[in-house]
């Protein structure tokens, strides 16, 4: 049990030290997704009540997109310098050491977006209470992303042109989150309660939590062998 | 048990299911041609036009079939996917393959009509309404897991890998179709009512369900058929294979 | 016959889904068909070519 | 302790240890003192292989393969590229499935091990495992963890140290030579302190020094009851009990 404690911890604090480490890829996800949030209104025009309903959706979408971006590094880096073996080796199991490296991805990536989103909610004409359940939905949401990418980052390990395909693997499978979560924030916007969007999001969250760690070591075994 | 297990796996051993695919398959393709004649002039000739609809609401007789259709494959490939990834049977890896182009087709097909009948419903050929969008991520699912197979040389790796990608996906479909429907609703946008409609006369639903078997028909006699061919590409160096083709030539 | 075909207006969406639909079904089958025949082509080949050289199918039968 | 350690390791007194206080000592004695896999002396294990078979695409790779390997022993495994060395020491691993056979350890199949199956094994394939933005230390710290021990800096400067990467513990990788670098590869082997070693062409591309510093550390693994399978293309003369595999005679 120690043992298990010990390599959990050990892994994530790896993530975490190569991350500063390379400190620019974490950068380059959430300048990604700034930039992709303040080109919007470029696009659409500057009419502040049309900006405001887009605000959710363009927000989920954009983190979408971000964390696709980061996605593809997520074990391609362990996979071409051998680390990823040592993982399968360590006799530890499999599908906990990939929750060490997915809480590490979280909060690398999905974290900051979650930090940051407040300001471009702002910059989108937001107000208070829309912000914060922005905050909410994306707190409970960027987990699902990274978990549910995982499976496709480990599907597409030491393919050509993997980035791509993860997209199209992955995509489909975001729907349920960007649903539930862009809705809470068009719930309080129409004056209802974002509650029950919330609420979905959590469970989704946790089913997410019991499934997917299973499903990415299958694949990292697959794909690996 | 393990006597069981012998005896399932010589069923499912490729060169039987060559041969048992090879003589099922053209009954199944006859059965499906005789039950489109049928479906369609049931549909066609006895139906009689709605009251409301007039007559595009024949559109149903294809549109419903492959809808269901495109989702019982999906769940289908995913069980033979499961059973090639846990009891490693080559034949069930082969039939998932072989199922998703199917399944690809038929969730075009339930687009493509439901576009077409979207126009003279609701006047536009696309509205966002809950089947018709979670049709369109269902067609992303079948284009996913056949990219991933393709993209993936190894025939057992990509057999596996896209078995998760399977799985992933069935577990997904359910909660991506209720969100859908969830999100459709809370932004009050069109659906389609005619299929639960209680006024459905006997004659358009035993239309819907000749069309319905037909379409199960042509895609089990397609499926077995590529099911063939996957498999002959794959043991290409097997002995039963040079065999059977031995004779031939 | 041409009201049957006209549909009370509405043909071209009935046809236009059932064109396609056939359409669609029936290049499946054809695609399937022409993949069919070169494959026993190749294999063909390589059952004649594996006589030819003498070498049993199997090594181990 | 620590601060004593840290201001005279052991490390910096020689620079290349290989041949004065790791190899030599060694020579004379079956466990030599300052060896690190040798200071542990494993218990009597038994590897046993039956009825392996294993396909790579369509290609039948391996047929019905047996063999069993007892403490102290060394499996050279040879034949051409493409035979399957590589694949049949990812399945001794457990990276790859075979298609049918039993891999068993101490009579018991890997897969059953209350351990884990793969506790009782290191495998150093073609790549390093090491991180390039970590140190030395760092790297062999977090490896060992991960396979469940936890390593003290003390530990790690030493080893390091045998290897001959004394003043470079806490250099990151990257700043390293493609030698060193499989120094600090080979130093995580004596660190995690399993009894079965799978080596897959571990003298590739090597100097001739840390040729004889691994050639050392696998005299030193087998004199500690250890058991080692490798593949190699070159000849490196290893005293110990050895067999050879030659997979791929038939074709």
């Amino acid at each position: 049990m120690n043992g298990l404690a010990t390599a959990l911890f050990t892994l994530l604090r790896r993530d975490l030290i190569l991350a500063l480490r390379r400190r620019q890829d974490a950068l380059v996800v959430l300048g990604f997704f700034v930039v992709v949030v303040s080109l919007f209104p470029l696009g659409v025009g500057p009419d502040p009540q049309l900006l405001r309903s887009m605000a959710p959706g363009v927000l989920w979408v954009s983190a979408l997109l971000a964390t696709m971006l980061s996605l593809e590094r997520l074990f391609s880096d362990d996979f071409r310098d051998g680390s990823l073996e040592q993982i399968l080796l360590a006799p530890q199991p499999l599908s906990l050491m990939v929750m060490s490296k997915i809480l590490a991805h979280w909060l690398i990536t999905g974290l900051p977006l979650v930090l940051i989103s407040p300001l471009l909610g702002m910059q989108l004409n937001l107000d208070g209470t829309e912000i914060l359940t922005l905050m909410a939905a994306l707190l409970l949401g960027t987990p699902i992303l990274s978990l549910v990418g995982a499976i496709g980052a480990a599907l597409t390990l030491g393919l050509r042109g993997g980035g791509v395909l993860i997209s199209l693997l992955i995509l489909p499978l975001y729907v349920p989150a960007l649903v539930l979560g862009a809705g809470a924030v068009d719930a309080v916007m129409y004056g209802s309660s974002a509650q029950a969007h919330l609420s979905l999001m959590a469970a989704l969250l946790i089913l997410t939590l019991l499934l997917a760690p299973w499903a990415i070591a299958a694949a990292l075994r697959i794909m690996s062998d | 048990m393990a006597e069981q297990r012998v005896q399932w796996f010589k069923f499912a051993s490729p060169p039987n299911f060559y041969d048992l695919a090879g003589r099922l398959a053209p009954w199944f393709g006859g059965l499906a041609a005789i039950l489109f004649v049928v479906g369609l002039y049931v549909g066609f000739v006895l139906a009689p036009p709605d009251y409301q609809q007039g007559n595009s609401y024949r559109i149903m007789f294809i549109h419903v079939p492959t809808a269901w259709m495109s989702m019982f494959l999906y769940v289908l490939m995913a069980v033979y996917a499961a059973i090639g990834l846990i009891w490693r049977v080559k034949t069930a890896e082969v039939m998932a393959k072989a199922i998703a182009p199917t399944g690809a087709l038929f969730t075009f097909l339930a687009l493509w009509t439901g576009a077409l009948w979207g126009k003279p419903t609701w006047g536009t050929y696309w509205v966002w309404d809950a089947r018709l969008t979670s049709e369109l991520i269902l067609l992303f699912l079948y284009l996913g897991y056949m990219a991933l197979h393709a993209a993936i040389e190894d025939r057992q790796r990509a057999a596996n890998a896209s078995a998760i990608l399977a799985l992933a996906g069935v577990v997904n479909v359910p909660i991506i179709y209720f969100s859908v429907v969830w999100w459709n609703t809370l932004h009050q946008g069109a659906s389609i009512t005619v299929t639960s409609a209680p006024t459905m006369e006997t004659v358009m639903f035993s239309a819907l369900m000749l069309m319905t078997f037909a379409c199960w028909m042509y895609a089990i006699a397609v499926v077995l058929w590529r099911a063939r061919l996957e498999l002959l590409e794959r043991e290409r160096r097997a002995a039963w294979v040079l065999e059977r083709m031995g004779e031939k030539a | 016959m041409i009201e049957f075909l006209a549909m009370g207006g509405h043909g071209p969406y009935v046809w236009g889904s059932y064109g396609v639909a056939l359409v669609v079904l029936v290049a499946e089958l054809v695609l399937l068909s022409r993949r069919r025949t070169a494959m026993n082509r190749r294999l063909a080949r390589l059952a004649r070519l594996n006589r030819e050289n003498g070498a049993e199918p199997s090594p181990d039968s | 302790m620590i601060v004593w350690r840290r201001s005279a390791p052991l490390s910096r007194k020689a620079d290349s240890p290989w041949t004065c206080v790791y190899h030599q000592p060694f020579a004379e004695s079956p466990v030599p003192s300052m060896s690190h896999a040798a200071r542990v002396v494993f218990p009597a294990h038994r590897l046993e292989v039956e009825g392996l078979v294993a396909e790579r695409g369509e290609r039948l790779l391996i047929q019905d393969l047996g063999f069993s390997l007892a403490g102290g022993e060394l499996l050279q495994v040879a034949g051409r590229n493409g035979a399957g060395k590589t694949s049949l020491l990812r399945i001794l691993c457990g990276l790859s499935r075979p298609l049918e056979g039993r891999i068993c350890w101490d009579g018991v199949p890997v897969q059953r091990r209350e351990e884990g199956p793969t506790a009782h094994l290191a495998y150093l394939g073609h790549t390093n495992a090491l991180k390039d933005e970590l140190s030395g230390e760092e790297n062999l710290r977090i490896q060992s963890a991960l396979q469940g021990r936890r390593l003290g800096r003390d530990e790690a400067w030493e080893v390091l140290g045998r290897m001959g990467l004394g003043g470079h513990e806490d250099l990151p990788v990257k700043f390293l030579s493609q030698g060193q670098k499989r120094r600090v590869a080979l130093a995580r082997l004596l660190l995690v302190r399993r009894p079965l070693w799978i080596l897959d062409e571990p003298f590739a591309a090597l100097d001739v020094q840390v040729i004889e510093v691994l050639r050392s550390a696998l005299e030193a693994h087998l004199a500690a009851n250890g058991m080692i399978i490798l593949t190699t293309h070159q000849a490196v003369p290893i005293q110990g009990r050895q067999h050879t595999l030659t997979l791929g005679k038939a074709s």
